[in-house]
């Protein structure tokens, strides 16, 4: 088993639901702001942009696999960092909740990225967010914004377990 | 790429007017099912049977529609494919419907000493239901306001006021300046009628302070139906010609005002005669710009004296 | 071309220093007079028989003053030649003392949930008398703060304000930052002792809010002395695991406290037994961020709830 610092485990169930909350948020928004309420309504326009889902194989609970879940976790923040900083402006009323939320995932992603540095167990490259989103029109990121929002609460779900794991009794 | 998109005939048109849509579905797309059914809806609403849908040469598929009246100010237009029976929203359309501005009316302006800016108001007019910029125009002039000098910088109002104040350092004092007000929104413009003044004509006078004066110590034995009293005018309005008014009346049930006539400015001392001895008056005045045009300030809170 | 040029030591010193000035008449100026009389002046104070006067060989006069200390904090020290028995102004020196900054001390932080702000305020140390300009400055580190990671844009706090409030963008939560409060005016500059803190463990918890709770339906008679209540954390702190406080009194006059055991926050309701039937009591709650590091909130308003 990974020797994880209690602190590290507690600070990351903390920022999961933190940026929880914040993803609840901004889906609430959209909802409201634009109707789009439905993100199952959106998986067909989702393949269309090629959105990436981000697995994360190394957390299920059948088996799991600290190391890999604490990168792939890390890696997955990364990439919805990403994600988010192509919506950013998408709104007068959403900037702010997706600003906060950026940040909030770009920290969430430091802590565990730093952590695995001093565990020795970092990646030899960084993961990047990849290539930057672009939309043809306000609709296509308004729904990217939806599809965000939900996707990324799954991701937080699957995390939270795995790190209720790894904390312990 | 793009799975589908809807091309509309415009976004914002008038409450009630008709509207036509179409939803072209890319092959790339649509390649899942040969005969991709093409839904729309209107907010929440499903449209059922009301789009034509064609195939075109290239494998795309096109649906059109049109509605014949637009009620609501603000809602979506929504296309959707019909997929492995799940409906999947591929693009939308945002919809605003509401009415070109009407002509804003009771334009007016006071000129305020205190802020040394020119402040307009008018009524807006019935609601657009759409967003609506307001902006109070105005050139420098002469005269009748015939000819136009120099243009004035536009004064864009705060968010959702009907109001605004041009800086004295946009303003000519002493000529006479063109004002009116224009709104705009998508759907037009309209502009108020124009006023022709000069700002220092419509000056917002305040009150002046009245006080009590001691009677003349001369006076061996102070008349009993009198009553002394002194006057400043407003300190910023002090360089300006005024000419004002008092008016009294006893501290008793239903008494009514009476008025002194008109006392120019530069006396600020009054003997009031002609009372009734042991009783409390109200005294107030009020001042205006004179001869020079201007408006009345308010009437001063009542100053009370009492006849010995 | 210059009168009479004052040349100065300097114009910011130390209070009561010592200042060496020299004011130099131009021929041009003193040839209405073979033997110009300079004279000084120090605010409104005649400097009698204070500068030696010296005449140099391209004609100009040149008189230097030492003050031994100067005393007041801002005051002019004036250059006049009398001419034909008038004192005519020449040059005129602004003259400021004071003291270098002493450390500003106390400095503390707490993270706002409300602003996502971090807001930290120090005691800026006694007046120095001249213009000082003090700075919030921090870097991002790591573990215990030996290493510098990215610096972070200085925090400038508001004209005469002794506190700053670093903004969400340039924070990075969950990881130690440094700040410290650089203070610095024309005579040195000094630095408060630095702070090593995560901007999360500071964070500034609001009460929760205590609501009555009806008792349990099942319950066939809610015994006499026992009272009902649930909580809700506060809402910006909803995400962070907490432990709160009860406390509890009767209302009756000299009543102390009692505190209950803490409960974790994850509990939202509790059954206060034990207590005096008949009684009205009031209850209280506070709330601190656990097992993670926190700042107690302030205990709840009251809530009053009598026991059957």
């Amino acid at each position: 088993p990974l020797p994880l610092p209690r602190s590290f485990v507690l600070k990351c169930l903390e920022q999961a639901r933190r940026v929880q909350a914040e993803a609840v948020e901004m889906q609430q928004k959209l909802c409201a702001t634009y109707r789009l309420c439905h993100p199952e309504e959106l998986t067909l326009l989702g393949h269309s942009l090629s959105i990436p889902w981000v697995p994360l194989k190394g957390c299920s609970s059948q088996d799991l696999q600290p190391t890999r879940c604490l990168r792939q976790l890390q890696a997955g923040l990364v990439l919805y960092r990403g994600l988010l900083r192509a919506l950013v402006g998408i709104s007068p009323e959403l900037s702010p909740t997706v600003d906060t939320l950026q940040l909030d995932v770009a920290d969430f992603a430091t802590t565990i990225w730093q952590q695995m540095e001093d565990l020795g167990t970092a990646p030899a490259v960084q993961p990047t967010p990849g290539t930057m989103l672009t939309f043809t029109s306000a609709f296509q990121r308004q729904a990217v914004g939806a599809m965000v929002a939900s996707q990324l609460q799954c991701f937080l779900e699957l995390a939270y377990r795995a790190l209720r794991y790894l904390r312990g009794p | 790429e793009n799975c589908g998109h809807i091309s509309i005939s415009a976004h914002v048109m008038r409450l009630g007017d008709p509207v036509t849509a179409s939803c072209t579905v890319t092959q790339s797309c649509s390649h899942l099912d040969p005969e991709p059914q093409i839904l729309w809806k209107l907010g929440a609403e499903l449209l059922q049977h009301r789009g034509r849908q064609q195939s075109h040469p290239d494998g795309s598929q096109k649906s059109t529609i049109t509605l014949p009246h637009l009620n609501s100010t603000h809602t979506f237009l929504l296309c959707y494919l019909n997929w492995s029976n799940s409906l999947q929203l591929l693009d939308q359309a945002e919809l605003w419907a509401g009415y070109p501005p009407a002509m804003p009316s009771n334009l007016s302006c006071l000129m305020n000493l205190t802020s040394n800016s020119l402040i307009c108001q008018w009524e807006p007019g019935p609601d657009t239901h759409l967003p609506t910029n307001f902006t109070l125009k105005s050139f420098k002039s002469r005269g009748d306001c015939q000819t136009q000098e120099d243009p004035i910088k536009d004064c864009v109002p705060a968010a959702g006021q009907s109001s605004c104040s041009i800086p004295r350092k946009h303003l000519l004092l002493y000529q006479n300046m063109v004002i009116w007000v224009q709104a705009e929104n998508a759907l037009g413009t309209s502009l108020s009628p124009q006023l022709c003044l000069d700002p220092m004509d419509v000056v917002k006078l305040e009150p002046p302070t009245l006080m009590a004066l001691d009677p003349n110590p001369e006076m061996a034995l102070p008349q009993p139906d009198c009553l002394w009293l002194r006057w400043e005018p407003w300190k910023p309005s002090i360089y300006m010609d005024q000419k004002c008014e008092l008016r009294y009346r006893p501290q008793l049930r239903e008494a009514s005002w009476a008025q002194v006539a008109p006392l120019p400015s530069s006396t600020t001392r009054y003997e009031l005669c002609g009372l009734r001895p042991a009783t409390t008056y109200a005294l107030q005045m009020r001042c205006i710009r004179w001869p020079l045009p201007g408006h009345w300030s308010t009437w001063s809170p009542s100053l009370e004296l009492q006849t010995t």
